[in-house]
């Protein structure tokens, strides 16, 4: 190698990667997706910031939720915004759901054997104007489900999504099933108790959270404009609408 | 203080007399009776321990003599007989109740001490190399579950639940006088006074706060117990405690 | 086609010192419909004519979006300005990957100028056939350029290029002094009546043909626009209404005859006509 | 591999309106592979206290026999019955005994502990495999799905609920933890102890 | 030993060392104990001392109790903080309090700060490190108030202001900053509080409540939740279940021995006494 | 608990031997499959403790002590580690100092094609992070890292800017952030005193607090030293002060006998 780079084989203790904690989900409903974040980034026992998001915003119908190690995430975000970037001069449009799930799988796959050490859940609107859910694992494997936690508290959020958004283990009254898909309001106080049962039971939780709400266009969005402290990030009403909401989480 | 491995030389000094009797025992029992005076009352809202401290000497300094003795806060114990076989006893016996607290996170019930301390003298009587402990002793203790009661432990390891009880030199005279005495709802106030004056009785010499020992157990109010443990502490209030000389002052005052 | 001994390679001068292929290249732009840009104090536009080679054909694209900021409009090779495209894109990236900043916009230009320069210098390649107007804003505000195959750059308050694109310049130049201070309407009304100078006398401008390229503040007709009033481009029926604030061409200035070259441009080139290998 | 995963099994244990309920899976296996799925972990050591062992099945066994044991020569000796609290202090010091080597247990426990008015309170203890109390006020839990009880029960545990609810809350904590967790399952049951009864349920949950 | 049945010997007990090694030498880890990432405090101050402590109990990054108690009862006039591991610092403090206390009945006299100090030394030296309990001991004795830290390995320290744990350092910036020889009670008891509030949301091992504990020449003055600053906010929704959500496949109901039975035991008892005694 | 920079960016043991079966001499060591072929380990030589910065009302302020160490040894004790890339931004630097100078030679090489371009276009603190945050996720990404800790801070157009960059490529922003031991002993007297007054803090204040975590710091990282420098961004610009000498008061060990049962 001209740079040398196998001459002086070095720095074999130091390691590339680190992690920041902080828990991401995402609930696909029939006609929206809400996708989260905490906003604690830690190393260790100390927290880095108390507001760092984990959840980003990448067209009017996606958003991509990246957690695990922070210079990574940040990073992948950046390049996945700039590969939708060309998508958009190519075809003056932006990507599909779905093209960007599989654009996601290729470029972490592409740093199989350096990969980035990062969970990624994506979720949106997919053309058919459903919610959709996307869950990555650090290497690209990924598949479509209705709802997924990652991150440090996953283990204690992924089992109580599936009681709550699956009805896993729950026999439906009689004569009566459990709804394929929750209501808006139903999902928003899922998350945000999942949320603060993760806060308390997992130390690297807390802080604040952040709720994305992708609603489908041309459908209600359920009454989410009533609620405290909600934005509208969308720039055109007619279309796909995305919410933004913030909550505070304890901070110890 | 393990038993007799059978080697030539160990062997038990307490062994049977051709009549059946262990004579040490007996012997051990001879030396209680001459020792102090010491007696227990169980009243309906407590118990009272107290012993006369006679000193042989009044060079002596009395305050280094402590013949009611604390075993654990809801323990106390009292004795004729030898004053030195009665320090070991007490070591032993707050060593098995801490190690029940350490086990158990509670004191031991007194029933359960008392178990402990005949059994430390019962293997006196049955061990190679050792005598048995020349001392009776009066526990008085209260728990949750039988609430306060009184022993008698004698150097054989038997041991005895009592109303009222008296050991040492008078101990004969102090029981009938108790047996005369005692009823079933006696106050710890009257209580008091009757162990006083049945001390009194044949007590040589002039009763005073310094030679004069006194331990109660209270029984703890229904505020007390649901309290439970003191906050921080994770132990509940004290329910035996020794009087102070004061106190003791007072009651012979009146 | 006129040819001489110092035009076939643009590293030689002529003995007249100019550089043949070059010149040349200047004409293929001209052979490109034609392009305007303006530029107010709040807003660049950009107005293109659009051709379509027959009923079965589209209209080309004469317009590309470099970043949220920057947005070109071309004449000339269609295929040398994708190229050049496609490197500001990769410019306007890059300075969002490294400073996260978007790239200021005279630096956009500055580049492909100097690209642009090399072609006029070294052996083996050839000159751009293309021009390009380039607006963008930044924070000292909107900005108009010009971006033509010589290698030359310049900011201007208003510029056309392509082909008629003196017919435009000489309505630019006649009221350009009024333009800082136009509202989006009626800059795009000015350009528009620029645009129209290009036309030959039979054609009108109308939704089809003609290409509207926007930065800054949404304007009155215009829904959608993002608070910084990135580039949007506007085609088809949302333009109707800015055409119809057109002053009909009657009572316009006048179908000018085509003018005299300007002093110290190229030669004026032989075509009026489109020439359809070019695009 | 920590050897807590070697035969895997998950206890949880929660506080309800005058009553407590324990619950667990009844696997056992052998790491990965599933050995049996009525391996029980709960074991009733007096009509008021149940202890939940999670870990290592042989110290499983082993434990179950020395604490009946020793709540036997307890009840023997003192002629009272043992209460929970002093059952957890005796379970603690047990453990901690092998501070050095310990027994990978970290046993769960629940009962109603008696007050000085004869009413009962209850009681939910746990401790970490060399004995350290945990005396939470809401919830315990241990084993292999540990942090997955912890996130659910947060979710799902609602303080008085009567002991049909309890049930459903605790049956419902646990088979979904389980679902997360490789090395529980294969079954659960649940009990729920109230002042006059004990309940027992075998829970019809996934088998795999 | 007296009490073989139901006691066993003191000290530890090494039997499944042998084989826990050779579950270690196999690679498989001994898997982690509780423990306190923990902020402990202690300081003087013009009447005495006071000692301060968090209540976050933690396994690995899992909070196993959020109302964990760390000041731990050492006697009357003396408490011990603990951080570490969590059992080593509850038995090690449990321990030392249960010697104290023997230590006073046999002495006569109230327990001094230095004699559980060096009790805690003496054991954690014994066992090199091995027990891993870190501790700030305080107490007002005849000697008057005294504070110290004593570290994992028997060595201890001496200050005005001490601090522990995982918030240590955080802790002890804040006595750093603010602390002042002869503060008064209040002004003390504000700056602990501030001191473990600065553990409490700096340091991810520190969480929850703060503790405190004012010991006077005359009085201890336990403060168990001195500050709740972390109360869980109410929940978004109930999550009750219907009746019958749970599909159960076998059911055993045990009716508990009727209250007459148990009364017969207890009422029993008398006379089973009544036979030991005659 | 990570206080030296020798230990950034190796994992955080979570490993630990829970029960202490094994004194830490016996226990077995790592093992890595390198490490027999393989000893070279890089890591900072010559190093540099904490870097504070907080935000205040006018911009932001940022300090760091004048030491620069070589192992144990206090061995530079005049080193600038607060530096001004163009003229509305400062860097603070912790970590290795060489690494450092090396970062500042980049800096100020943008710094002055920035200025050639004569257009106006200037790199403001928010860039500059940036751009420093992908020099260093580059160099961890070749397993080459400019072994720093870094915060930028600045002010520019009307907004103040803070962040932080370090070995690994990890950033953030925060009111208040410091590098090294500060995160420990620092940060909670910052959050205490800026987080959320950063807007009525003043520029004497803002001094006041660092100067007071820079004391604190000083009395206990045993890698610092009582001689720092503030450097203040504002609309004014940057300001880099010169030398601030620290006063320590050690008044308290008068009356302490000994560590232990010691009364005289």
């Amino acid at each position: 190698m001209p740079d040398g780079s196998f001459a002086h084989p070095q720095q074999r203790q130091f390691n590339p990667y680190t992690d920041n904690g902080g828990t991401i989900l995402a609930i696909a409903g029939a006609d929206f997706t809400v996708i989260a974040g905490d906003t604690r980034q830690s190393e260790g026992y100390s927290i880095q910031t108390r507001y760092a998001p984990k959840v980003f915003r990448l067209t009017d119908r996606a958003v991509l939720a990246v957690n695990g190690f922070a210079a990574d995430g940040n990073m992948f975000v950046k390049k996945v915004k700039q590969r939708l970037e060309w998508y958009r001069h190519a075809h003056a449009k932006d990507m599909p759901l779905r093209a960007i799930a599989r654009l996601i799988q290729t470029m972490l796959y592409a740093q199989r054997f350096f990969p980035y050490y990062v969970y990624n859940i994506l979720g949106g609107i997919e053309e058919d104007g459903s919610g959709a859910v996307y869950s990555f694992d650090p290497v690209g494997s990924y598949e479509r489900e209705a709802c997924r936690a990652a991150g440090a508290a996953q283990s204690l959020v992924q089992p109580f999504l599936d009681n709550q958004i699956y009805f896993k283990n729950q026999k439906a009254a009689p004569g009566t099933s459990h709804p394929t898909h929750l209501p808006l309001s139903d999902v928003l106080s899922i998350v945000i108790d999942s949320f603060t049962s993760a806060t308390e039971r997992h130390i690297e939780v807390g802080d604040g959270l952040e709720i994305y709400v992708v609603v489908a266009r041309g459908r209600s969005p359920q009454g989410i404009e009533g609620i405290r402290g909600v934005q509208e990030l969308s720039a055109q009403p007619n279309g796909d609408r995305t919410f933004i909401l913030r909550r505070e989480l304890k901070k110890d | 203080m393990a038993t007799a491995d059978g080697g030539a030389y160990s062997y038990s000094l307490t062994v049977f007399s051709p009549s059946g009797k262990l004579v040490q025992i007996e012997h051990a029992l001879a030396a209680v009776s001459s020792g102090t005076t010491s007696l227990g009352i169980k009243a309906s809202n407590g118990i009272v321990i107290a012993t006369e401290k006679k000193t042989s000497s009044i060079l002596i300094d009395d305050t280094m003599i402590d013949k009611v003795s604390v075993i654990c806060p809801n323990i106390g114990i009292v004795y004729s007989g030898m004053g030195p076989d009665f320090r070991v006893l007490v070591a032993k016996a707050r060593k098995s109740a801490q190690a029940y607290w350490k086990i158990y996170g509670e004191y031991p019930p007194t029933k359960v001490l008392v178990q402990e301390i005949a059994t430390i003298m019962q293997q006196a009587t049955q061990s190679g190399g050792v005598r048995p402990y020349g001392v009776s002793l009066l526990v008085a203790g209260w728990d949750i579950t039988r609430g306060p009661s009184l022993y008698q432990v004698d150097p054989s390891g038997s041991f005895w639940a009592w109303k009222a009880s008296a050991i040492g030199k008078n101990m004969v005279n102090a029981k009938t006088f108790l047996e005369k005495r005692y009823n079933d709802d006696i106050s710890l106030e009257d209580a008091i006074h009757t162990a006083l004056l049945t001390l009194k009785e044949g007590f040589e010499g002039h009763m005073t706060e310094k030679t004069i020992e006194i331990g109660v157990i209270t029984v703890p109010s229904d505020a007390d117990l649901a309290a439970g443990k003191i906050e921080g502490t994770g132990r509940v209030k004290p329910t035996f405690r020794k009087l102070t000389e004061e106190e003791v002052r007072d009651y012979l005052a009146m | 086609m006129f040819r001489n001994t110092y035009d076939s390679d643009n590293t030689v001068f002529s003995p007249q010192g100019r550089l043949h292929q070059v010149e040349y290249a200047l004409e293929a732009v001209k052979q490109g419909s034609a392009a305007v840009g303006l530029r107010s104090k709040t807003h660049a536009i950009l107005l293109a004519l659009k051709r379509s080679f027959g009923e079965l054909a589209s209209y080309q694209q004469k317009m590309y979006r470099i970043d949220d900021h920057v947005g070109i409009a071309i004449a000339g090779l269609t295929s040398d300005a994708r190229v050049l495209s496609n490197f500001m894109r990769q410019q306007a990236m890059s300075s969002r990957m490294l400073f996260n900043r978007p790239a200021p916009v005279n630096r956009l230009v500055g580049a492909i100028a100097d690209k642009a320069q090399v072609n006029t210098q070294e052996y083996g390649r050839r000159p751009y056939g293309v021009g390009l107007l380039v607006i963008g804003q930044d924070k000292q505000g909107p900005h108009l350029y010009e971006f033509s195959p010589s290698g030359n750059s310049y900011e201007y308050y208003a510029m056309s290029i392509g082909a008629r694109s003196q017919s435009a310049k000489t309505y630019l130049e006649k009221h350009y002094e009024s333009f800082a201070d136009c509202t989006l309407e009626e800059l795009i009304k000015h350009g528009l009546h620029a645009l129209r100078e290009t036309l030959q006398q039979d054609k009108e401008l109308t939704i089809n043909n003609t290409s509207l390229g926007i930065i800054g503040p949404g304007g009155a007709h215009e829904e959608n626009v993002t608070a910084e009033g990135d580039f949007r481009i506007l085609e088809g029926d949302v333009i109707q209404v800015y055409l119809d604030t057109m002053t009909p061409k009657e009572t316009a200035e006048g179908a000018q005859a085509p003018p005299p070259a300007p002093a110290g441009a190229p030669q004026a080139g032989t075509g009026d006509e489109d020439v359809q290998m070019a695009e | 591999m920590s050897i807590m995963e070697y035969n895997g099994g998950s206890v949880i244990a929660m506080v309800g309106k005058d009553c407590v309920a324990i619950a667990s899976d009844l696997r056992l296996g052998n790491q990965a592979l599933g050995i049996s799925s009525n391996f029980q972990k709960i074991f009733q050591m007096t009509d008021r206290i149940f202890l939940g062992l999670p870990g290592l099945a042989t110290d499983v066994t082993t434990l179950k026999e020395t604490f009946r044991y020793r709540v036997n020569m307890y009840t023997i000796k003192e002629e009272r019955e043992l209460e929970p609290e002093t059952f957890a202090h005796m379970v603690s010091s047990a453990l901690y005994e092998r501070r050095f080597g310990p027994y990978f247990i970290e046993p769960v426990m629940c009962g109603l502990q008696k007050t000085h008015t004869g009413e009962y309170k209850p009681f939910i203890a746990a401790t970490d495999l060399i004995g350290c109390l945990n005396f939470a006020k809401d919830f315990v839990v241990a084993g292999t799905a540990s942090t997955k009880l912890y996130g659910v029960a947060e979710g799902l545990w609602e303080p008085d609920l009567e002991p049909e609810d309890l049930f459903e809350t605790c049956a419902q904590t646990l088979l979904n933890a389980v679902d997360r967790d490789a090395y529980s399952g294969w079954g659960a049951e649940v009990y729920v102890l109230t002042k006059d009864k004990v309940i027992r349920r075998t829970l019809k949950g996934r088998m795999d | 030993m007296a009490t073989a049945s139901v006691y066993s010997g003191p000290g530890f007990d090494f039997t499944n060392e042998v084989r826990n090694n050779f579950l270690t030498e196999r690679g498989i880890p001994l898997p982690k104990a509780t423990s306190t990432g923990t902020t402990i405090v202690g300081c003087l101050f013009k009447d005495g001392v006071i000692l301060g402590a968090d209540t976050r109990a933690t396994e690995g990054p899992i909070v196993a109790d959020k109302n964990c108690e760390k000041i731990h009862y050492i006697t009357d006039n003396i408490r011990c903080c603990g951080a570490g591991t969590a059992a080593d610092t509850e038995f090690t403090t449990a321990l030392i309090s249960s010697n104290m206390e023997l230590h006073s009945l046999s002495t006569g006299r109230k327990p001094r700060v230095v004699t559980a100090m060096t009790m805690l030394k003496q054991m954690l030296f014994r066992y090199q490190g091995q027990i891993g309990a870190a501790l700030v001991l305080g107490g007002v004795d005849v000697t008057g108030p005294q504070l110290f830290t004593i570290h994992p390995h028997g060595s201890t320290d001496k200050l005005p202001y001490v601090t522990m744990g995982s918030g240590s350092l955080a802790a002890m910036a804040v006595f750093e900053a603010q602390w002042k020889p002869n503060m008064e009670r209040a002004e003390a008891l504000d700056l602990v509080c501030a001191a473990v509030s600065a553990g409490i949301f700096n340091d991810l091992g520190s969480g929850s409540n703060v503790d405190a504990c004012v010991i006077t020449a005359s009085h201890t003055e336990t403060l168990r939740n001195f500050v709740k600053p972390n109360e869980r906010v109410q929940k978004e929704r109930s999550y009750t279940f219907r009746r019958g959500t749970t599909e159960w496949t076998k059911e055993d109901v045990r009716a508990l021995v009727v209250e007459e039975d148990i009364t017969h035991i207890t009422g029993g008892r008398g006379a089973e006494e009544a036979m030991d005694t005659s | 608990m990570d206080h030296f920079p020798t230990n950034w960016g190796r994992p955080r043991n979570d490993a630990f031997d829970a029960y202490g079966t094994y004194p830490i001499h016996q226990r077995a060591p790592v093992k890595d499959t390198f490490a027999e072929g393989v000893q070279h380990t890089q890591q900072p030589i010559v190093t540099g403790t904490s870097v504070l910065a907080i935000q205040y009302k006018d911009g932001i302020m940022m300090a760091a002590d004048n030491l620069a160490s070589y192992g144990s040894l206090a061995r530079f004790k005049d080193v600038r580690r607060l530096h001004a890339v163009g003229t509305s931004t400062v860097i603070g630097a912790s970590g290795d100092m060489s690494d450092f100078q090396a970062i500042q030679s980049i800096l100020d090489d943008l710094v002055t094609d920035e200025f050639t371009h004569g257009d106006g276009h200037d790199l403001g603190p928010a860039e500059v992070h940036e751009y420093l945050s992908r020099v260093m996720y580059a160099r961890r990404s070749k397993i080459n890292p400019l072994w720093n800790s870094l915060l930028v801070g600045g002010f520019r157009d009307g907004k103040r800017f803070l962040g932080y960059v370090d070995l690994l490529g990890t950033t953030y922003s925060a009111p208040s952030i410091a590098t090294g031991y500060g995160a420990y002993i620092a940060i909670p007297l910052l959050r205490a005193a800026v987080d959320g007054k950063q807007d009525q803090l003043t520029e004497e204040n803002a001094k006041k607090i660092l100067h007071e975590c820079m004391r604190v710091l000083f009395y206990r990282d045993a890698r610092s030293l009582d001689k720092y420098q503030i450097a203040t961004v504002s609309a004014a610009g940057v300001t880099i002060s010169d030398q601030i000498q620290i006063e320590t008061a050690w008044g308290f060990a008068e009356g302490i006998r000994g560590y232990g049962a010691q009364t005289q």
